[in-house]
């Protein structure tokens, strides 16, 4: 049986069911408890669970997250929850030095297993110091898992594996994703990490792509269809471990490639995306792989000039059709 | 929180509240000594103002009422959908900035949060930039680039505007810092939330200035929420100001009722980084009468509890006063009017600006060759 | 700096102290009150001790100088070049580690910084697993992927052994947390250098313990030198207690002269978070005889100050105490020899002990399967 | 004339020859005064310039980070220095929310002329909190400029680069540089930012690199010669912005690719250059673009392993070799 829920319900289910099997998971975060969570996440989790489960924390990003890592090491099993990722930039050395490094440190004698969740990227106008894709940060970090779901049902079923995971586990999420429906079976259903997906089956070019830009690819597929194009749309969901194998399988199918992602243009999952197709893809590849970024620019807050920095369906499908009609050789180049 | 999520809101489609405020019955008009806990002494105004500064009330009252009227026509705009992202409105707050930055003179810097339009525009950005920045226009202060959050305005010395919370009090050290070494005179206020207390930023901001002497005063407009966080779950103490102990600084702290009043115990610190160049840690208790941001209904508080403290608005306190001390209602009159046309202007010219241009990113992301 | 550059610095190439101290000349023991600002009442010991109390003082002595012998030997090795990267020795401060770990129970937590091993050995970790992690080997603790700054022992409750100033503060907060959470009636102590205060994850790390009345007790070693910068220049107030008022949790203050002084001031700390639990924040002013760093050869201090302050060093006094109320030269003579036979061994295991393999690389970085 | 100096002895030049003729720069940062420096890149500088202007400060990477910023937008030109680029994870936010954002957020009105400085990457055995290649986070950021020299008159025309521009510029050195000696011109000589350049000329194969890792491919290099293998060496200098152009030539030429740097192998700028050359020299690529890294954990303190996860010239010549002998076909893949 499946019922179709919110992407914020499905991530509430998880945690909800997680922390009634297990009284060492606790909540933590910014307006959590009382407040219900400034996106609503987390309501009704306080009156469920408690005060001692769910807590309300001050503006101290690098307090509570290193908070979390010292209760997972000695055995607990914190959700931190960042109002936004943004804020995680004042929390960076603790994630960057404390959470992905204390099992080495140890030589394995500790392990973290925390989760840090909230919404990531941008949202609307929300402007630049509120708009950053954080996870090409985070999945630079060996240590550390990321995942960025896109529906409903994978939020709630890698929810519930970031939870019980023994590492400590980036959890992206999105704010223009929390009210999109989808269903999400019952039962206690987990998606494993490190596992991408196609959710678009497709013969020309793979579309690769994660959280809210599966939705774009998605989209621009439906489009370039119309036109006779057949996309693959390949959704990622974990960033760190990479799917590595899925995606060179697409790869080596259609022979070309597009990646799409919100955040800067200048390394991180896109680039190293690129990086393993063209090694894993080399001679099947029949044209360079193209990424579809935000512009190189900080967010700005005009609602036009955000849509432009943002990448849009319009440009995936443009990328695609480029690297479907072009030919090889230097004469094209 | 997104836009469309804030239009459900019931407050942000509310009528704004009549362009005169009436005044209200004299009991409303609590001395500060009955304020309980945080009343201090000297909190309270002189019983009989002079002609002058009946004069500088007037001009006080102005740029709070306008900052009053100015933002809920923004709230109004908002709920239009011609603002777009967070606004957080300064309302109930005025007198802080107004009360502040009448200390100062116009080459002092001010610094301060993404609630930042009453400072904004009492440092002397013009009601039109505001607005037009509102609605992500051309001709806003950060032409359009910015937002609400992010005002900014070189030719008055306000240096924004800034989303994360603490992050901009090493900042605004930096500015007392490079008064000091180039020995300018001049003077930083730095403005945050209660809530900016508990984080890294604040401390390193306040230890640095303490350390090396800064000429910045730390203004801390405690609203007794932050977001939906009261003060007893944000703080051990609730004494913000004893915090100034542990750095070894100078330290205030008063109840914001007079806008006067605020602008003499402002006044006494930014005497102290001019003349000493020593920073002073402020906690000024004031409200907000709206919720954190448009999107906020403000559920974790009482009507009883908005209603006691909307008694006990500052800027109707400086109208009444005002009238009560025959400044004449005739010219309040004629001076609200005038409020009410700038805002009207305002209104009217970010409406009809154009949009920026994307050319304009690039240039504004580097100085020089765009680089990548 | 790097192991070739220390190599070259006089003070690593210097003999290490003779086995036996010297004792010194009754005079050079001063009292606490002779100490100056820093002194408080209480920081002096009994005259006379009991037979009990003897034993136990015998007891911390000789764990003051297991560190101090096994540090002299690691700086020995330094120089041989057997020990790589950075290793701050805690020589001169022994009796803070020994004094409040004394103060606890085998299943409380510590976690400190990179000057680590004091507070690793007298936990419980062998000298042995710690000398072994120094030379980098499988038998270290962290079977030689952590080194001297990374030293963390489970079955101790060692929580490590951090690099980053200020970084574990909240993290011991956490552990704190996990205690309060589980009602186990455990304690935390956490240890960091005054150089630490300035920083924001002091600042959190400590905010959040006082609100949330974390069993949890914040110990400063005020060794005056945060690498090479002396007090006046990290701190705007040289007392560092007095932050505790802005937090709003007990204090306290002391010079290290006698183990037996820190144990009982930091019992009384553990004894309020283990049974109100709530924070406290315990400034112990102590000092370090050799260099920040292998590779630091501290010219920032004058020969006077330094020999003025072995002059006060608390393993010589308690060896002293223990000479002059009757423990015995044989009793202590025999037990010096345990400890330089336990440093020996420790050097031998360590030397003779295999490399780790690169296989443990991977599972170390996750537990479960590597995931790129 | 130019004389034969050390990396931290250029680097030193630059800034005493620039803070000489501009008052507006100051030096920033903890033990650069009284100490003479952790490295003693800065020795003698308190002495020269007095207190004002070169300031030790307490241990607060986010406040003096934020303090530079603040100075730097009202119209001083201040050096901060990091002990380490480790040390900058606790003012990550400062760098990523204020020093690269003020400009945009502004509208244009504010720039941040701000050197953000110290070695960055490993040293030896300093483990694992020690250790980052903080680099590869920095790149990704717009509106910031990021170098990286392997040679001392590139340290010190960089550096004046630096001090002189109106952005935010982020200076990674080399603890393991600083005593490498070099020829450095004599006079005011700056070299522009953004501009990579070929330190050895060759035919079969290109190896980008910088920093510490242009040592190590010019090592690779010479021993690949004496196999009759000719590579040509790009030494990076600028990661932002990046030198495609010099890039993507040498590519052209060369028809083949090997990236070394120092950092774990997802994103940062090595997936980044790899993803620029698969794009811009595809039809020139004879085998896939290899990339060697830091291996992808935390860096363990024994000695042995530290070496073993570094990229060393012989994990360099095998990664030539192999796409120097490797055919195209999905035969050989
Ligand atoms: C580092 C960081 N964490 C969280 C937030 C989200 N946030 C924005 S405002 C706010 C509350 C701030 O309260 P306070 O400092 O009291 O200021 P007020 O809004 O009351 O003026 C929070 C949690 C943020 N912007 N930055
Ligand atoms: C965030 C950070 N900045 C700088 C350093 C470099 N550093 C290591 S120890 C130290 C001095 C610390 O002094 P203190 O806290 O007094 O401790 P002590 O060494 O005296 O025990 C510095 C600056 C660091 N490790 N972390
Ligand atoms: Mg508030
Ligand atoms: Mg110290």
């Amino acid at each position: 049986m499946a019922r179709s829920i919110r992407y914020r319900e499905a991530l509430r289910e998880a945690m909800v069911e997680e922390m009634e099997r297990d009284d060492r998971v606790f909540l933590m975060g910014e307006e959590v408890g009382h407040y219900q969570g400034a996106y609503k996440v987390t309501e009704g989790m306080l009156e469920k669970f408690g005060a001692r489960r769910v807590i309300d924390t001050p503006i101290a990003e690098s307090g509570f997250a290193g908070v979390g890592v010292g209760a997972a090491m000695v055995g607990l099993r914190p959700i931190i929850e960042f109002m936004t990722w943004n804020f995680s930039a004042v929390a960076f050395d603790q994630i960057l030095n404390n959470a992905t490094k204390v099992r080495q440190m140890s030589g394995g004698q500790f392990s973290c297993p925390i989760v840090f969740r909230g919404p990531n990227g941008s949202a609307r106008q929300v402007g630049s110091q509120h708009s950053t894709s954080m996870e090409h940060f985070y999945a630079t970090i060996p240590g550390v898992k990321v995942v960025a779901p896109a529906f409903p049902a994978d939020a709630k079923g890698l929810m519930k594996a970031a939870i019980r995971d023994e590492n400590p586990v980036c959890f992206m999420e999105s704010e223009t994703l929390y009210s999109v429906k989808g269903e999400v079976p019952d039962g206690d259903v987990v998606v494993e990490l490190g596992k991408a997906h196609v959710v678009r089956a497709g013969t020309d070019c793979t579309i690769v792509a994660y959280s809210r830009m599966t939705h774009v690819a998605l989209e621009a597929a439906a489009a370039l269809e119309k036109e006779g194009i057949s996309a693959e749309v390949v959704d990622l969901r974990s960033l760190r471990p990479l799917d590595e194998d899925l995606i060179a399988d697409s790869v080596r199918k259609t022979h070309r490639c597009v990646v799409v992602h919100e955040g800067w243009p200048y390394g991180g999952v896109g680039a190293e995306v690129c990086d393993r197709v063209q090694r894993l893809a080399f001679d099947w590849l029949e044209a360079p792989i193209l990424r579809i970024s935000q512009l190189d620019v900080g967010m700005p807050y005009n609602a036009k000039l955000e849509q432009m920095c943002m990448p849009q369906p319009a440009r995936v499908v443009d990328a695609v059709k480029r690297v479907v009609t072009r030919g090889r050789g230097k004469a094209a180049s | 929180m997104s836009q469309s999520e804030a239009q459900t809101e019931p407050e942000m489609n509310a009528a704004p509240s009549p362009a005169l405020p009436l005044p209200l019955p004299p009991s409303a008009l609590v001395t500060s000594s009955e304020m309980g806990a945080v009343a201090v002494p000297g909190a309270s105004v002189p019983a009989k103002l002079s002609q002058g500064q009946l004069e500088h009330l007037a001009d006080l009252y102005r740029q709070m009422y306008l900052i009053r009227r100015l933002e809920e026509e923004a709230a109004r705009a908002y709920a239009q959908g011609k603002i777009g992202g967070f606004l957080h409105l300064y309302i109930g707050q005025e007198a802080v900035a107004v009360g502040s930055i009448a200390a100062l003179r116009p080459d002092d810097y001010v610094v301060t949060t993404y609630r930042d339009h009453g400072v904004a525009l009492t440092k002397g950005m013009s009601a039109k930039a505001l607005m037009a920045e509102l609605f992500g226009k051309a001709t806003g202060c950060s032409k359009g680039l910015g937002g609400s959050m992010h005002l900014f305005d070189k030719a008055t010395n306000m240096l924004g505007g800034y989303g994360i919370v603490g992050g901009h009090i090493p900042l605004a050290s930096g500015v007392a810092f490079a008064s000091k070494y180039r020995a300018d005179g001049r003077v930083t206020l730095c403005y945050f939330g209660e809530g900016a207390v508990s984080i890294g930023g604040f401390h390193e901001g306040v230890s640095l200035a303490a350390l090396w002497k800064l000429p910045i005063v730390f203004i801390c407009e405690n609203n007794e929420y932050s977001m939906g966080t009261p003060l007893s779950r944000t703080m051990s103490v609730e004494d913000v100001s004893l915090k100034a102990i542990g750095y070894g600084i100078d330290r205030d702290r008063f109840f914001v009722e007079d806008v006067l009043t605020v602008e003499a115990r402002i006044g006494e610190a930014v005497k102290r980084a001019r003349e000493l160049s020593l920073p002073t840690l402020v906690e000024v208790r004031t409200y907000r009468f709206r919720g954190h941001s448009m999107s906020d209904p403000a559920k974790y508080r009482t009507n009883e509890e908005l209603e006691e403290r909307k008694q006990k608005d500052p800027l109707f306190r400086a109208r009444l006063q005002l009238a009560k001390e025959g400044f004449g209602e005739a010219r309040l009159k004629s001076m609200d009017d005038d409020v009410e046309r700038e805002v009207q202007e305002a209104i009217t010219f970010a409406d009809e600006s154009p949009e920026p241009d994307a050319s304009l990113l690039e240039s504004t992301t580097y100085d020089g060759p765009f680089a990548a």
